[in-house]
């Protein structure tokens, strides 16, 4: 059996938000008289988790632990305005509006906290597990819980907040392409290495090996699902997926998962990644998009692993067994120097 | 068309409904029964979400019809956890991050705990040929298998302790 | 998987308490008990279930529709065509002034795509909705149709969207999007080589596992209640309150825990036709999408075709680079008219090249509308930048990570669209990944750096 | 509109009541008749119930007898036919295993039937029974002729083959399971150390299961060695009638046909 091996490389950034279309989003989060903080959001969580993301960011802000905060979210009658989930934005932009709100209402807490506790705000700092002390003296300290049940009860105050983030739209100068496209970049390279079967054209992918730059890995295993899940579609893409299995001819169009090619849990490779974080100057504590990005370096590595194995081109996906070993044929019948 | 009986056990709880004679089992399940875990992905066999445990075989509830389970014993992931104790299966999914979108995720324990039933020492090929009929959109499957090893590895540990 | 905490550090705090740490996911133990809701576990009695008549032909002109014998078949509560619609036509970001509206709720005089919704069916049950589309009569006249976005461009090719009148949409008085910056045609006269090569892709399925759906229930205060799977629930809110002619009040959207999006459940087509359903049936409607309309009825990933020329000098320095580029947006516009003007932004890629030329052209063909997904407007661009790199570094003759390196973005460097650029990380994460593979590097490339000029 | 669920007390009764009526269906696993009427198939009104008629069974002996309700799960399950267990194993996930039945598998267009290319090579015939008759017919030509309307497959029959004699091998482009790209069965059996009584059988190179008898010619009387296996290979592509869907083009299966059928044919590892 013939088999050849390949190692390609790519390396590609990723916009976060969308800049060209206006971008607002909303939060609003107040204090329950239970000591909990709601934000209210209408936005979705498709799966990456963004539920759990907007809980950190809201309790890394107030200065509470995730168990203190509640997210309720996508219900247009009582979730202020989110553009939706899509172009990475939701840990930027949802989260930057959280961090808004959560400061809003951190200075009403504190306020009363200083009231209960006789003190300036100035001088207190809120523990991160549910109590706010004067600082340097954790025995000087009142429960989070108390301070709210305060506000309402006793100083008639809403411990709450509003927060928007706005990036201004981007309209594009027609004749240049002036333009402010996105806030911030994240960045990715993977390579990968690739068997590839001389007689079949049939392509497997043995490792993918990445590093990403996402500027904060808020929930770094969250980060790591999206890596992973990522890479696998990006191999997903170079070489199985189609729903017009022979564009632009619209013959044989795939209608169920048979049909539909994605790599199957026996096809995963070998996948191991590393984190950078180059703090991004506008996101929530650094935090960048990328659940996007991670599905991109892997086509195009992949793809130039199969040139480094076979000395065949494919510029055209998905890199179906069948255009490599056409490649392979035609090199076979007419040699050309590698490039 | 007179609707026919349909009296078959479901985690463990027995169960007697009426259905019609198209009525798909997990159509039964889930709008008669209310047992909404069973997911349906595709209504062709072809994804796996809807896996359950008919007589302890995995099967697919999308196609099977509802009066095929009379007197069958069906278990479906809302009777995975045993008297308020997640399955293993279910503590290694969560622990290890094997779930995004959660839509796959029922089918998937359920195929696992199939295999873990009949084969409490699974390879990795065992494992990946377990949840060869599921499909997951989100995670690449390596968090998955990598969680129903975990889970084989805490059950054996579990029963030699 | 580890963190890399050399990179960077005098910009970092690395002082989280809650965020930074590996918090277990809140919806992990709804999902491994199956307890999790997702929009299709809600039940309402009486719900109605809607199935669509679908175009056959790629491109064919209507001459009638006869409802006359579905309408007979017991179970059969309503039929909806484009005339019940109150306001039919429309674009989803019309919402952001990206216009004109081109697309039919339900088909008018015409269908553009196999697969276009004609005729909508609301039935006591599944199969009698399905067996009451198959007794819907629809008499075409097929038309000739295109599915090649440079045929679709030439002199004389079927006229997809008339609401365009032409085959590509309009940025601005210009038939494509453009990105202008220093002189290609100067960069390549002092050009050491210049190559131009092709890259192609064809469309690709979202695939979540859960289909695209919706329930609508009418309450009692005359509001609709839509539990929906979108992604987008005010640009679904707002497109159906203008397609229904209703006051934005009347309309409520409950969602945001969603089985798989990937993009491909930012269209609004189930929400708008659900809604009216409900209003005209006073019941509560379900409209979810067959996993054969999910595969190939729903948007994919547009196909892209993508010409790169580039001008690259010995040393390695990439001088000019030029792209043509035409994404496939199908029948209409959907999100494609942005996604164009997003690849335009993305182009020539993490690099920095003086001199850049980009053609983006947003075609209409006629094939299912494409629309946003996972790397919108720039995965494929990507696969095409990169493969274009390796094939330069071998051409002149440079390890294809140190050629990257060369030409690699750093802080400061002007952008082809005129912003400069700032946190830059890219000769980073090559450094990183290259250590992580054994690929090795030059003592110079080991010590490049986003934050200095020049590598 | 309603579907009407009948059970037969026998397989001659459940034919005479499938024979009448245009609208009847004999349900096995469900894998293909359910999935029809959930796409949409409104000619299907009744559906004839295959349990409790005694076609789950396996009859082991020199003559194996396969019945018709028997799943892949049943025959994985079956040390007896550890020579099919790659080919149950190949059908799919184990639900679909678990559901999917070998009489089923004989109604399989392409891309699927490969427990058909399987019993296709092993010259299995096919029993089946009318509302008052039995009969057995080659495989080869019951899916040449295609199945007949008031008659039931009830099992499927073939002679033990010897030890090593099977082979099998499923091309797909998802692992470790998929629709094929193609497959191959092959009952190579060896005396006096030549191929004697060669049948090889091929999935998805035609629109059903088909025998490559180019290739049985080619083996057949000869070692199996180097020369055998190239012009076998050279004969594979012979009589094939491959068709384009969105596993593989018809040009890329007789492409790797000959490839595959080598690495068959001489034991490589697949």
């Amino acid at each position: 059996m013939a088999k050849a091996r390949g190692r390609g490389v790519a390396a590609v950034n990723y916009p976060t938000g969308m800049n060209l279309g206006g971008d607002p989003s909303q939060a609003l989060v107040h204090a329950t008289t239970t000591g909990n903080f709601v934000v209210s959001l209408s936005s979705t969580d498709l799966g990456q988790g963004l539920k759990t993301v907007m809980t950190q960011i809201c309790a890394e802000a107030i200065g509470v632990p995730p168990e203190m905060v509640i997210i309720d979210t996508a219900d247009t009658d009582t979730g202020p305005h989110c553009m939706g989930t899509f172009a990475s934005r939701g840990t930027h932009r949802i989260g930057n509006a959280i961090i808004m709100a959560a400061k809003e209402a951190r200075k009403v807490l504190m306020d009363v906290a200083a009231d209960e506790l006789e003190v300036s705000a100035d001088d207190l700092e809120t523990d991160g597990k549910g109590a706010i002390h004067v600082k340097g003296v954790p025995s000087r300290s009142i429960p989070v819980f108390e301070v709210a049940l305060a506000a309402h009860f006793k100083h008639g105050k809403t411990v709450s907040g509003r927060g928007i983030f706005m990036q201004t739209r981007s309209f594009p100068d027609p004749e240049t392409g002036k333009m402010v496209p996105a806030t911030t970049y994240a960045h990715a390279c993977t390579i990968a290495e690739v068997e590839v079967d001389t007689e079949t054209g049939e392509v497997e992918v043995l490792s993918l090996k990445s590093a990403y730059e996402v500027g904060h890995a808020l929930n770094p295993k969250m980060v790591e699902q999206q890596i992973v899940g990522g890479a696998w579609m990006g191999m997903s893409h170079a070489l199985y997926e189609t729903t017009e299995p022979y564009y632009p001819d619209r013959a044989h169009g795939p209608l169920d998962f048979n049909e539909y090619l994605m790599p199957g849990p026996g096809d995963v490779p070998a996948m191991e990644g590393v984190i950078l974080e180059r703090p991004s100057q506008d996101g929530p504590f650094g935090a960048k998009g990328v659940g996007e990005m991670t599905a991109n370096s892997p086509i195009p590595a992949i793809a130039n692993a199969i040139f480094d194995a076979v000395g065949i081109r494919v510029d055209s996906l998905p890199i179906t067994p069948e255009k490599v070993l056409r490649g392979i044929l035609a090199q076979a019948a007419s040699p050309q120097p590698a490039e | 068309m007179a609707k026919l009986p349909l009296i078959f056990t479901v985690n463990g709880t027995e169960q007697a409904e009426f259905v019609d004679g198209d009525a798909l089992l997990v159509d039964v399940l889930r709008d008669k029964l209310g047992m909404t875990g069973t997911r349906v992905g595709c209504g062709q066999g072809t994804c796996g979400a809807c896996t359950i445990l008919i007589d302890g075989a995995p099967a697919l509830s999308c196609l099977t019809l509802a009066v095929s389970a009379n007197g069958k014993d069906v278990t479906t992931v809302e009777g995975l956890a045993m008297g308020g104790t997640l399955h293993a299966l279910q503590t290694a999914f969560a622990d290890g991050f094997a779930t995004q979108c959660g839509f796959c995720t029922s089918g998937m324990l359920v195929a696992a705990k199939a295999l873990l039933d009949r084969n409490p020492d699974p390879d990795r090929d065992a494992v990946v040929d377990a949840i060869s009929g599921n499909i997951c959109r989100c995670t690449g499957y390596e968090p998955i298998i990598n969680a129903i090893l975990a889970a084989a590895a805490d059950l054996r540990s579990a029963k030699s302790a | 998987m580890e963190h890399v905490r050399a990179f960077f550090a005098a910009e970092r705090g690395d002082d989280g308490k809650a965020v930074g740490t590996s918090l277990a996911r809140s919806d992990a133990l709804g999902h491994v008990t199956g307890q999790t809701q997702f929009y299709a576990d809600r039940q309402f009695p009486g719900m109605l279930h809607l199935k669509m008549v679908r175009s056959p032909h790629d491109h064919a002109r209507i001459r009638s529709i006869d409802t006359s014998e579905a309408e007979k078949l017991p179970g059969v509560v309503r039929v909806i065509t484009h005339k019940d619609v109150p306001a039919n036509v429309y674009t989803i970001l019309r919402l952001i002034q990206v216009e004109p509206n081109d697309e039919p709720v339900l088909a008018e005089d015409k269908v553009r795509f196999k697969g276009e919704q004609i005729v909508a069916i609301l039935a006591e049950s599944e199969a009698i909705a399905r067996e009451a589309v198959a007794k819907v009569k629809v008499d075409y006249e097929v038309l000739p149709a295109v599915f090649d976005v440079e045929e679709a461009l030439e002199p004389g090719a079927p006229l997809v969207n008339e609401y365009h009148g032409n085959n590509y949409f309009t940025y601005e008085g210009h038939h494509c999007r453009r990105v202008r910056h220093g002189n290609v045609e100067k960069g390549f006269a002092e050009a050491d080589h210049v190559i131009e090569e092709r890259y192609q892709s064809s469309p690709i399925e979202h695939a979540p596992v859960e289909t695209t759906g919706c329930i609508v229930v009418p309450e009692a205060n005359g509001r609709l209640t839509c539990y929906s799977n979108t992604q987008a629930l005010f640009f679904t809110l707002d497109n159906a309150g203008l397609i229904l002619n209703v006051p934005f009040q009347k309309l409520r959207l409950i969602g945001g825990t969603v089985g798989g999006g990937f993009g491909g459940k930012v269209d609004v087509i189930t929400e708008p036709v659900a809604m009216l359903a409900a209003m005209l049936t006073g019941r509560p409607v379900k409209y979810a999408y067959s996993r054969e309309e999910e595969m190939q009825v729903s948007s994919p990933r547009a196909a892209e075709r993508i010409y790169i020329k580039d001008g690259v000098m010995n040393d390695g320095r990439i001088v000019a680079r030029q792209v043509r580029l035409y994404v496939d947006a199908g029948a209409y516009s959907r999100h494609s008219p942005y996604g164009t003007t997003k690849a335009s932004a993305h182009m020539p890629g993490p690099y920095t090249i003086p001199n850049v030329s980009v053609d983006a052209h947003c075609v209409y063909t006629n094939r299912t509308p494409s629309s946003a997904m996972r790397g919108f407007g720039v995965t494929i661009g990507d696969f095409a930048l990169e493969v274009q790199m390796d094939k330069l570094a071998r051409l002149v003759g440079m390890d294809p990570i140190a050629f990257r390196i060369r030409n690699a973005y750093r802080d400061g460097d002007m952008k082809a669209h005129g912003e400069l650029t700032k946190g830059a990380a890219l000769v980073e994460t090559m450094q990183a990944a290259a250590q992580l593979a054994g690929w090795p590097l030059s003592a110079e490339d080991t010590a490049a750096s986003s934050m200095k000029a020049g590598g | 509109m309603a579907l009407d669920i009948v059970r037969a007390d026998s397989v001659g009764q459940a034919a005479s009541m499938l024979a009448g009526d245009d609208g009847a269906r004999f349900l096995a696993g469900g894998t293909f008749l359910v999935r029809a009427m959930t796409a949409g198939d409104v000619s299907i009104r009744k559906v004839v119930l295959s349990d409790g008629l005694g076609l789950d069974r396996i009859a082991l002996g020199d003559t194996i007898e396969i019945g018709s309700a028997v799943t892949m799960a049943q025959v994985q399950a079956e040390p007896g036919l550890g020579f099919l267990h790659p080919v149950a194993e190949s059908i799919g996930g184990p639900a679909v295993r678990s559901m999917a039945t070998v009489g089923g598998n004989l109604f399989a267009r392409s891309p699927y039937g490969d427990f058909a290319v399987a019993l296709l090579a092993l010259g299995a015939s096919v029993v089946s029974e009318g509302a008052d008759s039995e009969a057995s017919q080659d495989l080869e030509a019951f899916l040449s002729e295609g199945p007949k309307r008031g008659r039931i497959v009830r099992a499927v029959r073939f002679a033990a083959p010897a030890e090593g004699a099977f082979r099998y091998r499923k091309i797909t482009r998802k692992h470790p399971h998929g629709a094929s790209v193609l497959s191959i069965a092959a009952l190579l059996p060896v005396s006096g150390g030549k191929v004697s009584g060669a049948r090889v059988a091929y999935g998805a190179m035609a629109p059903r299961p088909m025998r490559a008898k180019a290739v049985e010619a080619a083996l057949e009387g000869t070692p199996l060695d180097a020369a055998a296996i190239a012009a076998a290979a050279a004969a594979a592509a012979e009589g094939t009638a491959p068709e384009d869907d969105p596993q593989a083009s018809a040009w890329y299966r007789r492409a790797v046909l000959p490839v595959h059928l080598g690495r068959l044919l001489s034991g490589e590892e697949s």
